[in-house]
């Protein structure tokens, strides 16, 4: 039983993580990888917490996880898509980090 | 014949009818452009059947594949919905027509499915009784208004679009897991058995949080605006008025009826007075930010900052100033969405017109575009609070709200913030009166692009002058009268 | 029998994870893209475990999924990275 | 029994702190490429914790999207990425450290690890038993047309919420084709292993996804993870350099991405009239109604996801920058 909390708690664990990547990694190939953590984590919650009811497993989160993944599986691709355009047109493929307002 | 419309499930046909639409354009691009134009007008067309429905027999609700709640999702449909279904409609519309002037045939494959698509999300969100359905709402509106926003391929616009989607996905991410935790602790995902349900517990606080945080991330509530004035004034004119305008709000409709329904058991919280100092601190930054750009485009995207400040405001105030409070957020939402997609429309006009949009060079643009400049001003006034605008009458319900409570700082803050809109409305009319020294070579202006920038205007001052009706539609189903108990 | 069977899993487990030491360790990007192919065939290998202990026939088809599906990233690379880099393993 | 459950325990301890682990390595480590094939192995071990959770659906959907087609879109771009960056050469410490003052990455630290023990706090708060909606699921379960209860909330009682989910995917590839200009799919090289190797695998996934398709009325499976599985089958032979058609403009291909958000729109519109409440079906057509939407979703999705993976590599279409 205890064992469905330990996985919740991985989750939240990656789902921090994943946060604190996305905001201090510079590079965009790895923010989308932190999104895509950040999303494993939430899932991982969802559905681990989902087991909590005996003897049968509440599906409601599991249905909903695989639409999470279908969306995060479209974010991801469009994300790719932009960050290839990005380095197209300036390398590294980071944003730029000082935003001055009236460029 | 009226008893037969009566019935007509108008709030779905809102959903299905611009999906439909996206569907055929994409399918056949060469037609999207008709497609869509005549969805614009037939979604007019329902959403005045909806308002008729509603005014008629009261709140609607629609039970999904029949499954009643907790087990299916429901649409529901009440006066506040109504507001924003209106809202987006009329900007949407007048957007439609103007784009039909402003992107070339060629692109027109690539806006009009994703901007059905966004139409779609937006109608279904306000439409949506379910917190998981809002999710996917979301999840659609970001995507789709990320695309749009990345539509002219300039480095700055990808730039911006990529951190408009990281900021997206982001706060999509943090609102699933607050809902996540929510539904683990109360057992469903419809928001009216939830309401009954929630109660002063930690996984409300935590859930509140999440919520909070990740629609103030998407609403662009600073200091989460970093993403906004670039990604807003880098995207194609219409595509800014559509983001301003709808887009921002749509995340924040969110957040006050949850606010309202599910969080109302820390009424008098420490978390609203920080909402409004967050909001307070928007009206001012967002505000002297605007003054202090170069480009009309950037100043009216800061512009927007300092709007959504007003919203937050509202936050406390309401703890004590009851429901008149959100019936002025209510009203601005309105008045703002119309006077700033005006503002931008006017922005993409004059950079048609000089190509360039430097505020210093506009060059006596108005004797050249009287329409747009018009537009502008009136646009203005609303944007300002003044009267006979729409913007005065939130304002003033707003900040009379704060006088009777003694709430000096927000008195004082939001006539700051006036004064200041001033100053940056001034700022763009004053260049436009005078010669500039680097002479333009102007383009001509289609004319709908110019009228359809001074329809919104006019229609953003005209809303002061319907005050009493339309207060009475947006109450419709009382949502803001018995605050704690959604229908 | 069940014992056995989650022993087998875990030290299957435990193999996966120090064939993540070859990842970690490179040096060249098809030492790591081998290493993660292993990885496929182990976690094929825990699900029919799995499978057995759980008596749940429907894993085997996730392990049918996971078998198939392991060579996809494998061509991706094969296909996208090793042509243009012949020696990249210097 | 308490043997087992000692080990079971043991198993599950090692597969979380493994989780956790891989995923920080794979998100602050200096070299790309490691981190991309860290990420396929997250999903590998992702799809097993799925499977001890008891949730093999989500497994499969794991299996194919999360470890399979993302790796294989993070792998493309990554490849093109170098194409496109010479300082990106894989195996060398390539990434700038990150930008931010040593004293804000502290801040950063701290606000995560407050934010990790307020989030556990709540999650540890929650009653260790709940039944959720499991009751109302299961006693529904015999009117919904399918027996499989996961299939059923997908299609049949959030069904809904599956319409707009075909928007997204629609939306998707809308998007890559609205950023990315869509020329003809990849660079074409031969190569006789692979060629065997395809010619071999395909028709087993495809085979494999009309089976997931079939089985998910009754068993784990459907249309999200059938769909990915023939998707996963156009990237494969998209990657051995079959010459595919011309994705974007080809009508067929259009029809097939529009297939099953259309289904879902005509059916919705169908029960709206007939039964005064979109997607309700009348009981005794359920299954037949759900077996429709789900093999034109299956189409969709399959073809969605190989045009997202064509779409996203190819070329910026050519835009003028007049007026942004």
């Amino acid at each position: 039983m205890s064992m469905l909390f330990f996985y919740a708690l991985i989750g939240v664990g990656l789902f921090t993580l994943g946060l604190l990547a996305l905001v201090v990694q510079p590079h965009l190939l790895q923010k989308i990888l932190a999104l895509n953590v950040m999303g494993s984590g939430v899932f991982l919650l969802l559905v681990a917490l989902g087991g909590r009811s005996q003897p049968v497993v509440d599906v409601v989160p599991q249905a909903m996880v695989i639409t999470g993944i279908v969306v995060a599986v479209s974010a991801t691709a469009m994300a790719l898509t932009l960050m290839l355009n990005l380095s197209r047109s300036s390398p590294g493929a980071q944003l730029p980090e000082d935003q001055s307002a009236d460029s | 014949m009226g008893a037969q419309l009566i019935q007509v499930d108008w709030a779905v046909v809102l959903i299905m009818l611009p999906l439909s639409a996206a569907m055929l354009g994409f399918l056949l691009p060469g037609m999207a452009r008709n497609i869509g134009l005549l969805a614009a007008l037939l979604i007019l067309f329902t959403v005045v059947g909806l308002g008729w429905q509603l005014t008629q027999t009261g709140v609607y609700s629609h039970v999904a594949g029949g499954w009643l709640a907790p087990l299916g999702i429901q649409l529901h449909a009440d006066g506040f919905s109504l507001l924003m279904l209106a809202t987006s409609a009329i900007v949407g519309v007048a957007v439609s027509i103007y784009s039909t002037g402003y992107f070339k045939a060629a692109d027109d494959q690539r806006f009009w499915p994703t901007w059905l698509l966004l139409w779609a999300a937006l109608n279904a969100l306000f439409l949506a009784a379910d917190v998981f359905n809002l999710y996917v709402t979301l999840e659609l509106l970001g995507l789709s208004a990320v695309t749009l926003a990345s539509l002219t391929g300039s480095k700055d616009s990808v730039s911006a679009a990529m951190r408009y989607l990281l900021s997206t996905l982001l706060g999509s991410l943090a609102f699933l897991l607050g809902i996540g935790l929510l539904y683990h602790q109360y057992g469903s995902v419809d928001i009216a058995i939830l309401s009954e349900r929630v109660n002063d517990s930690t996984v409300s606080w935590a859930a509140l949080g999440l919520i909070t945080a990740g629609l103030a991330l998407k609403t662009a509530l600073f200091p989460f605006h970093f993403w906004l004035p670039p990604a807003h004034a880098s995207a194609p004119a219409p595509v800014s008025a559509l983001l301003s305008a709808l887009v921002v709000k749509a995340s924040f409709y969110i957040l006050l009826r949850l606010w309202l329904g599910l969080f109302d058991f820390q009424q008098d919280s420490t978390v609203a007075n920080m909402l409004g100092i967050l909001g307070a601190t928007a009206v001012l930054w967002g505000s002297i930010q605007a003054l202090r750009q170069i480009r009309l485009k950037m100043l009216v995207a800061y512009s927007t900052v300092a709007q959504i400040g007003y919203l937050f405001l509202a936050f406390p105030l309401a703890q004590t100033g009851g429901n008149r409070v959100w019936y002025a957020v209510a009203y601005l939402m309105l008045s703002h969405a119309l006077a700033k997609a005006a503002m931008f429309l006017v922005a993409g006009n004059m950079m048609l017109f000089g190509g360039h949009d430097r505020i210093v060079n506009l060059d006596r643009v108005v004797q050249r575009l009287p329409v747009t400049v018009a537009a502008f001003g009136l646009a203005g006034v609303s944007i300002m609070g003044l009267p006979p605008s729409g913007g005065f009458i939130a304002k003033w319900l707003l900040l009379e709200a704060a006088l009777a409570q003694g709430h000096w700082g927000i008195a004082g803050i939001m006539m700051l913030g006036g004064i200041l809109a001033a100053a940056y409305v001034f700022k763009v009319l004053g260049y436009a009166f005078i010669p500039s020294p680097v002479p333009h070579q102007a383009v001509s202006v289609p004319a709908r692009m110019q009228w359809m920038a001074l329809l919104l205007a006019t229609l953003a001052i005209m809303a002061g002058f319907v005050a009493q009706p339309l207060m009475q539609l947006i109450g419709i189903g009382a949502l803001f009268d018995s605050t704690g108990s959604m229908p | 029998m069940q014992n056995l069977y989650i022993i087998l899993a875990l030290f299957l487990l435990l193999n996966l994870l120090a064939g993540m030491w070859r990842i970690l360790k490179g040096p060249a990007a098809a030492d790591r893209m081998l290493a993660s192919q292993l990885f496929g065939t182990t976690a094929v290998a825990i699900l029919l475990l799995l499978a057995q202990i759980e008596s749940l026939m429907a894993l085997r088809d996730v392990a049918l999924v996971f078998a198939l599906l392991a060579a996809i990233t494998a061509i991706a690379f094969v296909r996208r990275n090793w042509p243009q880099e012949p020696d990249d393993a210097g | 029994m308490e043997a087992v459950g000692l080990w079971q325990s043991a198993f599950d301890l090692m597969l979380g702190f493994s989780l956790f682990g891989l995923a920080w390595r794979m998100l602050f480590c200096a070299d790309l490429f490691k981190s991309i094939v860290l990420f396929i192995t997250f999903g590998l071990l992702m799809a097993i914790a799925w499977v001890r959770l008891e949730a093999p659906d989500v497994a499969l959907a794991e299996a194919t999207i999360g470890a399979g087609l993302t790796g294989a879109l993070l792998m493309s771009a990554f490849a093109k990425l170098r194409t496109l960056d010479n300082s990106l050469k894989s195996g060398q410490p390539l990434l700038p450290r990150p930008r931010l003052h040593v004293i804000n990455f502290w801040i950063a630290l701290l606000f995560t690890v407050l934010l990790t023990g307020g989030l556990a706090y709540a999650v540890l708060s929650l009653p260790s038993h709940s039944p959720g909606l499991s009751d109302a699921v299961m006693s529904q379960l015999d009117s919904s047309g399918v027996t499989h209860p996961v299939t059923a909330v997908l299609l049949n009682f959030r069904g809904y919420d599956t319409l707009l989910e075909m928007a997204v995917l629609l939306l998707s590839i809308q998007s890559v084709w609205s950023m990315a200009g869509m020329s003809d799919a990849g660079e074409v090289h031969t190569s006789p292993v692979l060629n065997v190797l395809i010619q071999l695998l395909s028709p087993v996934l495809i085979l494999v996804s009309a089976y997931l398709l079939w089985v998910g009325a009754h068993a784990p499976g459907g249309a999200f993870q059938a769909g990915s599985i023939l998707g996963a089958a156009g990237v494969l032979l998209v990657l051995s350099g079959r010459p595919l058609f011309n994705l974007k403009k080809s009508w067929l291909i259009r029809l097939m991405l529009v297939a099953g958000p259309a289904a879902f729109i005509a059916l919705a519109t169908l029960t709206l009239i007939n039964e005064g409440q979109l997607l309700k079906y009348p009981v005794a057509n359920a299954a037949n109604y759900i077996l429709l939407l789900e093999t034109l979703a299956t189409v969709s999705i399959g073809t969605t996801l190989l045009a997202l993976f064509v779409g996203s590599q190819t070329e910026a279409v050519q835009q003028d920058q007049s007026h942004q």
